[in-house]
């Protein structure tokens, strides 16, 4: 099979602007990723089931992963202008400072596709997208035509995660009830309390179990079980 | 597998047209589910009827949605492996193997040899219970109650105490490790293995006879769900179902995971894809698996069976992520895994097989009748706890 | 000939119901409360506290380093340390669980607290006939409920019961020796520095409990 | 009559009952459980109906798809809150005397899943359980053993005053509410007549 470098180079030549980043696998598996831009993804993966040499006519695996806001904090060597004084002389000297930046690194949803070839048995070849944030522009574009395996998964990661897939024939909840308004697999997902009866608390469970004690306390005045 | 995908036209992927009745009467709106008798469980089809027919399913999902992809973010990497179990329930150990594989695929573990024939042997036999319960699950919504169901149990306990021998339960194995497996067995038990597993032929040859050319199996289900092979790979159907469509793909022969080039075996393929084959590719498979037990049991080495450098507790992979699948019985089971260094993944996912064979559901059940509808699902083979985790 | 195939299962049917009178291979039944299927030695249900001895308050080998309350995939066990330490079996001072739950109506019979266990003080037990109709008191089980006498261990698990048996007899050996060496050299130091002798246990008392969780916030019970 | 008496006159050829024995001996031994599988257990209860453990021993091989004909229900599994409702409706419309057996962890608790979001955590938030068998999942003699419990206990019931079954009790309650799914959880979390919470003291 070719490497994620030749890929990203036929994909780059069949679909212009497509903008394919590497993105590196540090871990054993060795399994690089390809990022592609939301805008030419639909072109794309028209273009890897298609292609003679490729021909990626299955995709395994299509899932979403949540990235929550984060702050990042890098030191970086700045040159400042000090003055200073020195010999009795007030000079202007150059000095190289270490400095801890913080900046907020906005978080996103992504998606991350295996894709595999039935007919060359070779495989697998990850894509992945992104989101812009986890917000309000949580749209991507649907592979279900492409591929038709792509629609319960699809489903699923509307429903666990809340990516809007564009171009989907049937965009529903798959695993939760219509009625339900959260996206459970965020990070920043907070579950209902229910929390009446944990004779064995744990650590998150521990610390729920004592939120909905408090809870009831304020609540009624009377104390339950943990 | 005829030619290659460019030769058929996919654009037209959705559905056939759903047929209208002529102007009398109305369809017919059916909930079949979640408590139904011929359904494996908790599942739900929404099926719209034209008199008999179907001209509309769809699958509702999520009854028995356990969370297991969010309790895999927040256990350990080993406290998952109980967890994988209760995934297909009916085949654990593979469940086990799959995850057990991604996991060294993360961190570059090796296994020993005799671990490696070890899981062969189990795997193996899992097969062989998962298909033939398939089997007698499937010929029990035919209406034949009891008796096939009967005979595949009767062998499933057999194997069944195999396991428990082994691994000390009967249903949740949580057998293998990162890096091998938990405790070796010892040759009183590969020899209680060996008569089991020569006992299983004449098993296989019984439930053939009793059922393959019956008449009524075959009128039932012969040209029945067809499932065009271009279709089942665009939907990403894998394992007996894909190969009764005739496409051959079988992982263990693709991806040469575990010790399976060392066996000499074959891959069942069907011809018309429809529920006689399917059901025709899980009887060989086990065939198959029959003799895949037998040489792996010739051939099965000594040494250890856990790498000794493999770390059970205070599990930290690096940075990074791993896709490793293997064939299970129901289809290509894979885990994905992405690390972040930490004590539990930062994210696990698994790759159903029995949800994404029921993507072509609908396609399959359109314009058959509703007695069909039934014969068709179980001929996909799901297990609940795995379509919905 | 239509119905060919009809008659051959037929003849596989009749075959079975001849043969469960002739082979105890087809009549698999097992009239359960009479007749029992002896269970395999590895088979496993719940955890049960292994004492030694016969008093079961002191004899628990259990001392409250909560690996296995960390390690449970369904955090069905409570662990509370105990403030003093009491001497176990062999006379040693430990500390001990002043509390230990288990919540068999969470608990998924997964043996992980067993593999993760360094002292041999939880194992499994073989016990099945537990349905009650008391939901609280009956489905959680305190450390009186769970203690069972390493007798029973050997008992119901007697090839891995003498594995662990030997293996603790080798490391108590190879403490003893470790602890003798130890006294031995403080002796040999204090006699040279007349330096105070080193106390036995702290050589006697495994390396595991050094990264033993730290204690549970206070508290959160009441 | 006394016990010892009974059991001589027994064996001297005399069978003496009384109508409530006579009654209780007959519904005992004629239990007919629901066809109704949720999870992982369903595959041990339907192992204990196969040929090793053979539950038509005890008068209760007749699986019954409709709750309209069923004495008994076996939650033998999960029940997520998206079942919760129809679990309950299920149960709603099973005729009086009906029993309840909570087969394994997940059904008395939520079990090993119970962190998760849409687990309910005990079925005996929503309806009266009769018997817990704790296991995951327990073995098929297991629930053979919670079968006789809960024989034995439909043995002692009496058929007048305190604790007589609930056909004959006019005031017990018939249904049961059915929960509704909500935006974010079932609404009510539990039925605060069947789920009376302990108190663990620590």
């Amino acid at each position: 099979m070719k490497s994620v470098e030749e890929i990203k180079a036929a994909i780059e030549a069949a679909v212009p602007g497509a903008g394919v980043e590497i993105v590196p696998n540090p871990s054993p598996s060795g399994q690089h990723s390809l990022r592609l831009l939301p805008s030419h993804a639909v072109a794309v993966a028209y273009f890897l089931r298609d292609d003679e040499d490729l021909g990626l006519d299955f995709l395994s695996n299509l899932t979403g992963v949540d990235h929550l806001d984060k702050e990042i904090a890098e030191k970086v060597k700045v040159t400042r202008q000090v003055t200073k004084t020195v010999d009795g002389v007030e000079q202007t000297v150059d000095e190289v400072v270490e400095e801890t930046r913080k900046h907020m690194e906005p978080g996103y949803l992504e998606t991350v596709y295996h894709l595999f070839s039935m007919a060359k048995k070779h495989g697998p070849v990850v894509l992945r997208m992104r989101t812009v944030n986890r917000t309000d522009e949580v749209e991507l574009p649907s592979v279900t035509p492409v591929w038709r395996s792509a629609e319960f998964q699809e489903r699923e990661v509307f429903d666990l995660y809340g990516v809007v897939f564009t171009g989907h024939p049937d965009l529903r909840r798959l695993l939760m009830w219509p009625e339900f308004k959260d996206h459970p697999m965020r990070r920043d997902y907070k579950e209902p309390d229910d929390f009446e009866y944990e004779p064995t608390p744990h650590d998150t469970v521990l610390a729920r179990a004592k939120d909905h004690k408090a809870a009831v306390a304020g609540q009624e005045g009377t104390g339950t079980g943990l | 597998m005829s030619g290659s995908l460019r030769d058929t036209n996919l654009e037209g992927w959705n559905r056939p047209p759903v047929i209208v009745p002529d102007g009398e009467g109305e369809l017919l709106e059916v909930a079949m589910g979640p408590h139904h008798p011929s359904t494996h469980g908790v599942f739900r089809m929404d099926l719209a009827l034209d008199g008999e027919r179907v001209v509309r399913l769809k699958p509702v999902f999520g009854y028995l949605h356990r969370n297991h992809e969010q309790i895999g973010e927040t256990v350990s990497y080993l406290a998952m492996m109980p967890y994988t179990d209760r995934l297909d329930y009916i085949c654990s150990l593979t469940n086990n193997w799959a995850y057990a594989l991604a996991v060294e695929k993360l961190v570059g573990q090796a296994v020993p040899e005799r671990a490696e024939y070890i899981r062969v042997i189990l795997a193996e036999l899992t097969r062989i219970v998962n298909h033939a319960s398939a089997i007698g699950f499937l010929i029990q919504e035919m209406g034949a109650s009891g008796t096939p169901l009967m005979y595949a149990f009767r062998e499933r306990e057999k194997i069944l105490d195999l396991f428990e021998s082994l691994t000390g339960s009967r249903m949740m194995c949580n057998y293998m490790r990162f890096g091998g497996c938990r405790v070796d067995p010892s040759a009183a038990w590969l020899d209680a293995t060996r008569k089991v597993v020569a006992g299983l032929p004449q098993f296989a040859h019984e439930f053939e006879n009793l059922l393959m050319s019956n008449e009524i199996v075959m009128a039932r289900c012969q040209g029945v769900g067809k499932l065009r092979p271009e279709l089942a790979i665009n939907a990403g159907v894998t394992g007996p179902m894909l190969r009764a469509s005739g496409v051959n793909y079988d992982i263990r022969k693709v991806d040469h995971y575990g010790v399976y080039d060392r066996f000499k075996f074959r891959v069942p393929l069907g011809d018309h894809g429809d529920i006689y084959d399917r059901y025709m590719v899980r009887v060989l498979e086990i065939h198959e698996s029959i003799g895949i037990l037998e040489q792996a049991l010739k051939e099965i080495p000594g040494g250890p069976v856990m790498d000794p450098k493999a770390k059970i507790r205070g599990f930290r992979p690096k940075p990074g992520e791993a896709y490793g699948r293997i064939e299970g019985p129901k289809g290509e089971l894979g885990f994905y895994l992405i690390s972040d260094g930490g004590n539990s993944p930062y994210r696990f996912r698994v790759r159903p097989p029995s949800l994404i064979n029921l993507t072509v559901l609908e396609d399959m059940c359109l314009g058959h009748n509703v007695a069909d509808v039934v014969l068709i699902f179980g001929s996909v083979d799901i297990v609940l706890g795995e379509v919905d985790r | 000939m239509l119905g060919e195939g009809i008659l051959k299962g037929l003849a596989e049917t009749a075959r079975n119901a001849v043969g469960s009178f002739v082979s105890k291979d087809r009549l698999t039944t097992v009239e359960y409360p009479e007749e029992r299927l002896p269970l395999p030695e590895a088979s496993r249900n719940f955890p049960f506290l292994v004492y030694d001895g016969t008093d079961w308050e002191k004899g628990l080998r259990c001392v409250a380093c909560q690996i296995c309350e960390k390690e449970c995939p369904p955090k069905c066990i409570y662990i509370d340390k105990s403030k003093d330490k009491k001497p176990d079996a062999f006379g040693r001072p430990q500390i001990y669980p002043a509390k230990f739950d288990i919540d068999i109506s969470v608990c998924m019979s997964c043996q992980i607290c067993v593999e993760v266990c360094p002292f041999e003080a939880i194992k499994m037990d073989t016990q099945y006939e537990l349905s009650t109709d008391d939901r609280f008191g009956g489905l959680l089980l305190d450390r009186k409920e769970l203690a069972k006498s390493n007798e029973y261990y050997h008992q119901i698990h007697p090839t891995e019961a003498s594995e662990v048996d030997a293996k603790l007899a080798a490391e108590k050996v190879k403490a003893d020796a470790k602890a003798k060496a130890a006294a031995g050299a403080a002796a040999a130091k204090a006699a040279a520095a007349a330096a105070a002798p080193k106390p036995a246990e702290a050589a006697a008392k495994p390396v595991v409990l050094a990264d033993a969780p730290a204690a549970k916030p206070q508290g959160e019970g009441d | 009559m006394e016990e010892g008496l009974k059991i001589e006159l027994g064996k001297q050829g005399v069978f003496v009952t009384t109508i409530e024995e006579l009654y209780n001996w007959g519904r005992k031994n004629s239990v007919w459980p629901m066809q109704f599988g949720l999870a992982c257990c369903a595959i041990e209860m339907i192992a204990t109906t196969m040929a090793r453990y053979d539950l038509a021993r005890f008068g209760a091989e007749v699986f019954r798809p409709s709750p309209r004909q069923a004495d008994l229900m076996i939650i033998s599994g999960t029940v997520t809150k998206k079942m919760a409702p129809q679990v309950v409706r299920l149960y709603n419309q099973m005729a009086e005397p009906r029993y309840v057996i909570a087969m394994g962890a997940c059904a008395i608790s939520g079990g090993p899943f119970k962190q998760g979001y849409n687990v309910l955590k005990g079925i005996d938030r929503y309806i009266p359980v009769d018997v817990h068998i704790p296991g995951c999942p327990p073995r098929p003699e297991a629930l053979l053993q919670a079968f006789m419990t809960l024989q034995k206990k439909i043995e002692e019931q009496p058929l007048t005053g305190e604790g007589r079954p609930r056909h004959l009790d006019a005031e017990a309650q018939g249904e049961f509410p059915v929960p509704v799914q909500g935006e974010h959880d079932l609404e009510p979390t539990s039925n605060k007549l069947v789920w009376p919470l302990p108190v663990v003291i620590r």
